[in-house]
């Protein structure tokens, strides 16, 4: 069996890499993968860098962007997770017992928790802007989405931008009603049905370099969990048990929808080099960067 | 005399109680949500649970078992080091920036910097838990010497001991009192680095796992559960020393 | 600020003969203000000198800086051709209270510099044992230092200083805090030790019959800047017992030593 | 004298001069590849400018405030709850459980709680910040009464000082060594948590944003340089303590 | 493990006219150990009373229990119908070092306690200036305690518990550390305050001719557990010179104090 090193960033959006552990798919491939969990990203990418990990089960794009404007050939993902109003994974909270704020535009004025990072807020404002709302109609602060529940409740903000499952948590237990979702592809790549990337899974470009043929069978294993993840409702049973997701909110909640490079629609790889495009411009990525050259097609 | 032995056992548990009814106090009349912060009986339940159904035991003892290693480790390299350094004010004063700088900066900011020289590994949550007790530990022991009075070493000297032998067998003992202040500021310290660590690097067990998870599935009386159960862990590691303490630093303050 | 260099009396540059410490050119100041400069002495072997001289005169500063305790400012002690860590010392300090190890009971205390000096437990045992019937203690050597009374630690401090028969004995107000009776036994102790090993003794006293009683020669000091005063013998013969104290010889002794003291003590006021 | 005087003034230059010279020897051979630890040039740039285009120094002082603010508020508590804690011991025993539990238990781990109570403002952050600080003050300030002689305190009382004064005039000063560790540790520590705050808990400036901004965007010159700064601040809040008790603390060790 | 109660010499249950402290029933243990059972004592108002015992017999340990330091087991101490934080008390240590506030310089230390009776500033100054004038004090007083000798520390020790013209005085072992000329000149200066202000003044002293010479009645304790094994008074006019020494009531009463303390500790020894 090979041996490979893969980081996870513990959030649903790592589900793929729990597929093919727990049905057998990486050991179809004779792989035996080690899902490494780490809270940030960057020290995923720190692992990618560094070769303490081979591969990163779900790293944002951002990130991913980011390394290789500075190194270029540092990791190329294999495939990614789009989220758009069918697959909402973002939205906008506001209290259930708000009903004076009915649409992005009465945010007019509220105070608002965003998910914390620069990523996050970019997004946060920069849906709030093609709203139509400027940056000092409202002010706007990042929190850790363990607390979003809690100051959400607690009347600290009239408004959160969060994310899955956090948002379906809010909803269920009756503290959040979402005022709308998907909102990345509607109003920052201007079509509901474009593909929002926000991560997907990577490998460094010295593993692929270096076991190509390790590589293309995990990826083989990837795409089988991939399929799953789209298509199987069972699937789901994995978040509650590995995912931090509560169970009662499990079989529900909204998800990304996965795709292996080979699958990606051209309008699909241009709304990501929309949206990587955007954040260069806004500073998040030092330099402009073609996407095509981090994306690896298996 | 019994009565006062008994008393003497029942003291430290008044702090503990009286901590355990404000908390249910505050609960009971809901000061804050119950969603937020739960009462101690729901957090009992849950650490009942937990050691029951669950792998609370596990994550425990994983806990433990860090929390100990690293430790052992900071006093092994830190004690002999800050007895040396506290000897010569001068070369202690000439490495106190970098003592100061690390123990200024966070932790969870060095993450980074450790992960980068020892991968992603164990390793790196006990040497980061190792490294930030350790100065704790450098830095009361060099005072501990600095601040002790001289005359016995003096005459320990005098009679003919080596320098090793004053270290080991005068100075370290005259820097006693300060020193297992040092250790027990490090034992806490090593434990709540080990769960930061676990909360933050490539952990699938530990304490410091249970509290993330909960927090992400906003499993209050979990989180608060595994929260009162590394604080008493803490509490428990600082008994050793107290026990030991009241035992052996008998001349303290005589 | 350098004082002129005194000539110390009767110490010429050349160690005299039968000389165990020489001490050459001590240099010492505290604060700026000398308190030794080039000072001389010689102090002899198998002999017992005491040092006698006025409050902050600089008694315990010296011998701290001639055991090494404290560092020179200048010049240098030798002793008998030997270097100073190869020479096995005893030193009870005025400052007993803080040189017992609290951390061991009495009678660990008396025996730590024999554990030092590498002797088996059985050994510092047998001579724990010896000097706790030697000196007929009464109280219990199984407390710590902090349990006993100012006098009984003393007694500690003394009784450690001479577990290893040491070659030189330095002695810093040894009986200041004993009482009546075990002053005058241990006077008679030390004395009996002293016959019995020739160990070279130097005595810091304030009580001028014990300074006397007890010595072959008196170092007198004089008000800082220190100086030697005069060097006062005295040469009864041992086992010197009460009687000594109404000998003529003692008193002479005696009266010369308060006859210098009077004079040095006198001189200074009417420089101040 | 003079030559004595520039060597005291540059002791405490050498630990930074090797620390700088470490880092420039490892990112010079690339032991670790630039992009994950720059080389000690790249930051200083990345300070440099940050000073000079960017808003370092806002940050800067703006978490200098917040750990002075903090830590003032914990001196002013915890310093004398120190002293009567520390002065009965079986008060202390008592009370032992609560500090030793919360000084095991995370600061990040105590934020819900913390935000629950005072919400998602700056107080929050001076609040944990000063809790945190305070505890270590408070213990180290209590043992050190516990371990100081009692001589003095009789003497004082002796001569009809009132217990108030006996406490402030002679107890204080008597414990002054093992205080000052505590302010120390605390200091660091409060500036620690601070940081950790501004990293973690909803924070628009601070060095801690600043941080956290810059590793999520993997800007390493950036990230680093902010922690040095942070380091070399807390080495300079340090400063000020050491400059303070070379100056009062004369008779630490005599 | 109570011992008998001793019938304390010369100590009715009720107070003796002209009491200034009133001991009864003054028990006290150290480690089980009996150190005090029952112990009465009254010490008479204005006149200066000597404590002279073997070491650890309990001296300081009854003069810390009368001043409040030192918790009794049993027992009461009383002021002259006055509590003892009414009465202003001046307290020399036997561990003199361990009682001078380092953090002050030897001149504030003097100062301290006339500073806690809330004297203004030129009133400590100007008692400060009148301390050191007639103690004719020749080192610097502005050094800190630890840069002074032995016996510089104890004489400010002993400034210290004068500055505040106290109603008793405790001096535990005061000159212990004080060179030859100090000693006498202490003596005597002790005598002049005491002439001048008849303070209660309780001394303990291991120097037999100090004790009897400055007391109106000398104490004599037995070894543990400790009785007054004999109250010895001496009612030689005052003031005593050193020709007082030479007196027949001197030598009388002292002769009578060592005949007490041979027999005392001669009959221990046998029972023991
Ligand atoms: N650390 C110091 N700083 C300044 N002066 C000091 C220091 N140590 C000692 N001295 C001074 O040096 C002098 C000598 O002190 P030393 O203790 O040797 O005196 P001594 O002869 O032993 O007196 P005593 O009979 O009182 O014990 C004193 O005047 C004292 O004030
Ligand atoms: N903390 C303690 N624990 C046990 N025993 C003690 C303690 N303190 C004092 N003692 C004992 O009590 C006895 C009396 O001590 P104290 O100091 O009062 O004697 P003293 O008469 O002042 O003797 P000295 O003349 O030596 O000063 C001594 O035998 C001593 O061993
Ligand atoms: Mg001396
Ligand atoms: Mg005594």
């Amino acid at each position: 069996q090979e041996k490979v090193k893969m980081g996870l960033f513990i959030a649903s959006s790592a589900m793929p890499y729990f597929i093919a552990k727990e049905r057998g798919y990486f050991a179809a491939e004779n792989l035996d993968v080690e899902g490494i969990p780490l809270a940030t990203h960057p020290l995923i990418v720190q692992g990618l860098v560094k070769g303490d990990l081979d591969a990163a089960s779900n790293l944002l794009s951002l990130e991913g962007a980011n390394i290789n404007a500075l190194r270029p050939n540092t990791l190329q993902y294999f495939s990614l997770n789009c989220q758009n109003v069918k697959h909402q994974v973002e939205a906008y909270v506001v209290p259930a017992s708000n009903t004076s704020i009915k649409t992005l535009a009465d945010l007019k004025g509220k105070r608002i928790m965003s998910a914390p990072g620069p990523g996050n807020l970019f997004v946060a404002k920069g849906v709030l802007k093609a709203a139509g709302l400027d940056e000092k109609d409202y002010s706007m602060q990042e929190q850790q989405m363990s607390v979003h529940m809690g100051a959400l409740q607690g009347g600290q903000f009239d408004a959160a931008y969060t994310l899955e499952p956090i948002v379906s948590m809010m909803v269920a237990q009756g503290i959040g009603r979402k005022l709308e979702g998907g909102l990345i592809a509607k109003y920052m790549l201007g079509r509901p049905d474009a593909c929002a990337v926000l991560a997907g899974g990577a490998m460094s470009v010295k593993f692929m370099r270096e076991r190509p043929q390790v590589a293309e069978r995990l990826a083989r294993a990837w795409a089988k969990a991939l399929n799953d993840g789209n298509n199987d409702p069972k699937a789901r049973d994995l978040l509650s048990k590995h995912m931090n997701t509560a169970a009662a909110v499990a079989p529900t909640v909204p998800l990304s929808y996965y795709s292996m490079i080979k699958d990606l629609k051209p309008a699909e790889i241009a709304d990501f080099q929309n949206l990587v495009d955007q954040a260069t411009a806004n500073g998040l990525v030092k330099s402009k960067i073609d996407v095509k050259t981090m994306l690896k097609t298996y | 005399m019994l009565n006062g032995r008994i008393a003497n056992a029942l003291t430290p548990a008044v702090g503990a109680l009286a901590f355990i009814i404000l908390w249910w106090f505050v609960t009971w009349l809901r000061w804050i949500d119950p969603v937020l912060l739960p009462s101690p009986q729901a957090s009992a339940r849950a650490i009942w649970e937990g050691f029951v159904g669950g792998n609370l035991l596990k994550d425990f003892l994983i806990t433990i078992r860090r929390t100990l290693l690293a430790f052992g480790i900071a006093v092994a390299v830190c004690v002999p080091l800050g007895l040396v350094l506290g000897s010569s004010v001068r070369l202690y004063r000439s490495l106190e920036f970098v003592i100061d700088f690390f123990r200024s900066t966070p932790a969870s900011a060095l993450f980074p910097l450790f992960l980068v020289i020892l991968g992603v590994g164990e390793s790196t949550k006990i040497a980061v838990a190792a490294f930030g007790a350790g100065l704790l530990i450098l830095f009361n022991t060099a005072y501990g010497v600095m601040n002790a009075r001289k005359t016995r070493q003096a005459a320990a000297r005098v009679m003919g001991a080596s320098p090793m032998r004053v270290m080991m067998g005068v100075t370290l003992l005259e820097s006693l009192p300060q020193t297992f202040v040092g250790m027990r500021s490090g034992v806490s310290f090593s434990l709540v680095i080990v769960i930061v660590a676990e909360m933050f690097i490539g952990s699938t067990d530990g304490l410091g796992q249970r509290v993330i998870n909960a927090q992400m599935i906003f499993n209050m009386p979990e989180m608060y559960a595994t929260i009162f159960g590394a604080g008493v862990l803490g509490y428990g590691l600082n008994l050793v020393f107290i026990v030991i303490e009241r035992r052996f630093i008998h001349w303290g303050g005589k | 600020m350098n004082a002129p260099q005194d000539v110390a009396v009767g110490s010429p540059r050349r160690p005299a003969p039968g000389t165990h410490i020489t001490i050459r050119g001590l240099t010492k100041s505290f604060a700026g203000q000398p308190l030794y400069s080039g000072f001389d002495l010689d102090i002899p072997k198998g002999q017992i000198t005491s040092i006698f001289g006025p409050n902050g005169c600089g008694k315990s500063t010296m011998i701290n800086m001639v055991a090494g305790l404290l560092p020179m400012d200048g010049g240098e002690a030798l002793f008998d051709g030997k270097t100073l860590s190869d020479t096995v010392i005893g030193y009870v300090f005025q400052n007993y209270r803080d040189a017992l190890f609290p951390w061991k009971r009495a009678i660990d205390n008396i025996k730590y510099p024999l554990r030092i000096a590498g002797k088996t437990k059985g050994e510092c045992d047998a001579r724990a044992d010896e000097l706790v019937k030697s000196f007929d203690i009464r109280f219990d050597l199984n407390r710590y230092p902090y349990e006993l009374s100012g006098g009984q630690q003393q007694l500690v401090s003394i009784m450690r200083s001479l577990a290893v028969h040491p070659e030189v004995l330095f002695l810093d107000e040894p009986f200041s805090a004993l009482d009546y009776e075990m002053t005058l036994f241990m006077r008679d102790k030390l004395q009996d030790i002293f016959e019995a090993t020739k160990t070279t003794m130097i005595l810091v006293s304030h009580d001028l019959d014990e300074a006397v009683y007890l010595a072959d020669q008196v170092l007198m000091l004089t008000r800082r800047p220190t100086r030697i005063a005069e060097v006062v013998r005295f040469d009864a013969a041992r086992p010197r017992r009460p009687e000594t104290l109404t000998s003529d010889a003692f008193i002479r002794a005696k009266a010369q030593c308060l006859e210098v003291f009077q004079r040095e003590v006198r001189a200074r006021e009417a420089a101040a």
